[in-house]
């Protein structure tokens, strides 16, 4: 049966012109949020298996290179038996002296000057690690150690960031859950308004599949409509957020350049909201109409 | 002989408010044409509602060519509707579509092809005098016009049944009787018809059997004690009394 | 003598389409009572309509009680509304309201005490049959009993006119005759009455003074030539023909 | 006149079941922005004053102590006619000994161990100041000097708090927008669905200020429902987020606990979108009416 000229036009009510701008609305957020989730991904990438999970520990230089020597071998067979510890590896002279020739210019790699030992270690954080463990336990070993964590402050910033990556995800579920609650709400909306114009449709003869057809293709157009305005307002924001988060030079955010997985998801938005307009008008109409004559 | 419409001891309340009606016992033949009158709020519009099923019963039984209504299922009811036609009493046009679509919209939705549409909507919105306002919506039409939309819509598809409520109240006597002829070209060709009205004129003029709806029963024809048309052999209703005996 | 309402020379056309009244002029003299008749989309609610300010006429002048109500700013038309009472053809109750609030409405925008509301409302709906409908809403009433809450809105405030469409298409002869004795009585208070109807019976019986609308002009009372009904003292509307000569 | 039973019940149409429901959601996201909005404020606040300005400039050991001196008084001068230099100022030789304890030891303190000069700066980055310019200009007069730019990063990520205070903003703007629009759209569909019942008021001779009235009453305690429904919800995920915050321990945002004056901005949302919605009804409905009979 033609959809066109022959079928029922259900007329342009408000509570229709009114949803597909609130889609426009979800999309737009999802977009964003979609977008947001990517960057953030990215950031935590680059930190997670950098420096995060990297300590530091020097021994600071006594009177005798043989004692500093027993030290370090005291302190990694310590480290090794501690959980969390995945790798701790003393540096050598030179790589000391590099470390330090910042400090110390030239006469750093003089063996006249004597160096600390800097042991480079590796943890995996999940495991338990705490690093106040490690100068509890080191301490007596080794008085006046220093150790430094340098995932401290930075494990404090990437749970930050995971925890705005889980507030993006609850968004993007929340704005599918509020679609189609939109949805249901509109189509029954719709259905009240049209009660008459179904009724009128059974009395002469129309198939309840016939009725529903009218109402998903029109929600679905809906739909459709709506996510293309919204996606037509994210990508330039999004391209506005990029330009505007270069020149002002966020290193932390160094990839605002969304991937092209990024994009392809962020578009995947468009399809998504009118496929949950449609089932969801589908459903909500063939559930009322068999309540009704 | 085949009963098209029968009630037996069909009984109607709305909500929880007294019977509407109480024991109703007819059975209309298939072809027969009958007036159903009564005082304003007697129960007419209600009769007809169950018997064009936008109603159900409270009590009773009521079967539609031959086949008990509260045992058809959902999905088998487009097609019973579809050999039934009804003028509502306040029309009940779609506001959103032109006179042509309200009366084309029976033919659509079995699926009729366009160009034959558009030749039979034409013809029959013509002859009902409406040619100039075939694309006008129902707002835009004067009382009597959407009337005749109304009966248009309710006859296009040529169905076994007409139920028509009031079909006459907003049009002047020289359109009644036009009217009237339709209905009676359409019970040529056999459909069932039932017209309730208040229009005693046209009882008188067409003496045609009456159903007379009181105190919540239908009582033998009033004021046309002969219920069938004596000497013209057209099928009537045989009324039965409340408790169910054929009078 | 007052006229109450006066047309010069008024014509009216819809959007782009052809012109449905052209060139009515008539005065209508206060405590006046005339049937409006005319063919079915003859402009008979057009005319009413004209008449109770929901139309603009396309061309011509028009006064209520004096004043050319061209002239009337927005804010004034609350006023002048209340002095008039409308039965509109197709009822337009309001469906999420009661028969009682439906009937209290005009009171309750001019701030009239509850209790005098409850007062006048149940008495006027009891005299129109409906005393057991008071809480019903529309919807579940049937059409004779929507038509008679109808009347009853317009007539509740006691309206200096009443303009009544098609107000008996729905009831049966008895009632309707209840209903004209009801027009008569306010029309003895002073009410000037104008009633489009199609029903020929309630003309004959009243025989009041008719406005016949043809091809969109008021001729001199058909069917009915002596308009003004002869040795009757009611005053009576002076029709003018097309180019506004008092006939 | 009475409102309660004198009144014209407008009905309950779909429409406005809805509307509570998008008004709550819009005094939903607008708590929650005005509570980033407030964190962010104190982050920033934390931050700020502090290392963000500081620049650290070392000059590599030489050979000989005068020149060092004269190196140091150069770099000081140099330094003082620089756009953006607030203060700089040579650190004594014991409190670079302090600096460089944890890595050299006792020896640190011992005047046989040559010690790098440490120069403290404070900029201020709004006049212009930019470390390549400093780095620039020093190289010359100091080949091998080392410029440890404290706030490099550190801006970087105020910049990224300050982007997301912007955008906090921007979102209570778009909120309060988006609540109009939605009341806008909302009491047309109202004016829609009751233009009958509207027209009929005017022909018993209702004034426009009568049925304004209705709507404007109907749609303050509808925009009053969803802004209670609104922050019923918001104030429990406020709270519910501060304690994951503090469990979680982020150091970053410590004072999630939010102050008294930003509970009260966020509990202004209630009356304010009550407002919107009321003012915005009144106004769309006087000015339809206008256009009707
Ligand atoms: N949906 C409903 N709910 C409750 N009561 C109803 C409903 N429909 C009709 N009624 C009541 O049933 C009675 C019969 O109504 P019905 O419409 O059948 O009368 P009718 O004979 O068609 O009258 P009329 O000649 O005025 O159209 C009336 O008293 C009416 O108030
Ligand atoms: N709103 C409108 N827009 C366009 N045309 C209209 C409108 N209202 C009425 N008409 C046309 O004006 C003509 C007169 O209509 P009107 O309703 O005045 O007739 P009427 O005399 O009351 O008829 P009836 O007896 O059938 O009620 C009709 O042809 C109708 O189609
Ligand atoms: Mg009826
Ligand atoms: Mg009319």
């Amino acid at each position: 049966m033609a959809i066109g000229r022959g079928a029922i036009p259900f007329g342009h009510d408000d509570a229709s012109r009114f949803l597909p701008w609130m889609l426009a609305f979800m999309v737009y957020l999802a977009a964003l949020a979609v977008a947001g989730l990517f960057i953030l991904a990215d950031v935590t990438d680059k930190f997670d298996r950098g420096i995060e999970n990297t300590l530091t520990i020097q021994i600071p230089v006594s009177e005798s290179v043989l004692s500093d020597d027993r030290k370090v071998a005291a302190v990694l067979a310590r480290l090794r038996r501690t959980l969390g510890i995945e790798r701790a590896d003393a540096l050598g002279r030179s790589e000391v002296s590099d470390l330090l020739r910042p400090w110390l210019g030239a006469t750093a790699a003089s063996d006249q000057l004597p160096l600390p030992r800097v042991i480079d270690v590796t943890v995996d954080r999940s495991k338990g690690f705490r690093a106040q463990n490690v100068r509890d336990a080191l301490e007596p070993i080794v008085p006046g150690i220093v150790i430094d964590d340098h995932g401290a402050w930075l494990g404090d910033f990437l749970r930050a960031v995971r925890g705005a990556e889980m507030m993006a995800i609850a968004v993007v579920f929340l704005i599918c859950l509020i679609t189609v609650i939109m949805v249901i709400f509109t189509t029954r909306t719709g259905l009240g308004l049209h009660r008459e114009t179904i009724e009128i449709m059974h009395f002469v003869g129309a198939r309840d599949s016939y009725v529903a057809r009218q109402f998903a293709l029109r929600f679905s157009l809906m739909g459709l409509k709506g996510a293309l305005i919204g996606i037509a307002l994210a990508v330039p924001s999004l391209l506005l957020l990029s330009v505007i988060a270069k020149n002002s030079g966020i290193g932390l955010i160094p990839d605002f350049d969304l991937t092209t997985v990024a994009w392809i998801s962020i578009g995947a938005t468009v399809p998504a909201s009118s496929l949950i307009a449609m089932m969801t008008a589908r459903a909500t109409v063939i559930k009322s109409l068999t309540q009704m004559v | 002989m085949t009963d098209v419409v029968s009630f037996e001891n069909v009984g109607l309340r709305y909500g929880l408010g007294p019977e509407v009606l109480r024991d109703i016992s007819l059975n209309l033949e298939a072809g027969s044409f009958h007036f159903l009158i009564g005082a304003s709020g007697a129960g007419k519009s209600s009769l007809l509602r169950l018997m064009y099923l936008a109603q159900r019963p409270s009590r009773g039984l009521i079967s539609l060519f031959g086949r008990d209504i509260s045992t058809v299922p959902r999905r088998e009811l487009p097609a019973l509707r579809r050999r039934i036609g009804v003028v509502f009493q306040n029309f009940r046009l779609l506001p959103q579509l032109s006179a042509f679509d309200n009366v084309a919209l029976p033919l659509r939705v079995v699926g009729v092809k366009q160009s034959e549409i558009r030749r039979h909507v034409e013809e029959l919105l013509t002859w009902v005098g409406l040619r100039d306002h075939l694309d006008a919506k129902p707002a835009t039409l004067s009382g009597g016009q959407q009337q005749r939309v109304a009966i248009a819509r309710a006859v296009i598809s040529r169905p076994k049944i007409l139920f028509a409520d009031e079909p006459t109240g907003n049009v002047d006597n020289q359109i009644a009787a036009r009217i009237l002829h339709l209905f009676d070209e359409l019970n040529k060709l056999g459909t069932t018809i039932v017209i309730a009205t208040h229009n005693e004129a046209l009882i008188r003029k067409t003496r045609r059997p009456v159903l007379h709806l009181e105190d919540g029963v239908v009582r033998s024809a009033a004021g046309d004690e002969d219920a069938g048309t004596p000497g013209d052999d057209k099928p009537a209703a045989r009324l039965a009394t409340e408790n169910g005996r054929p009078a």
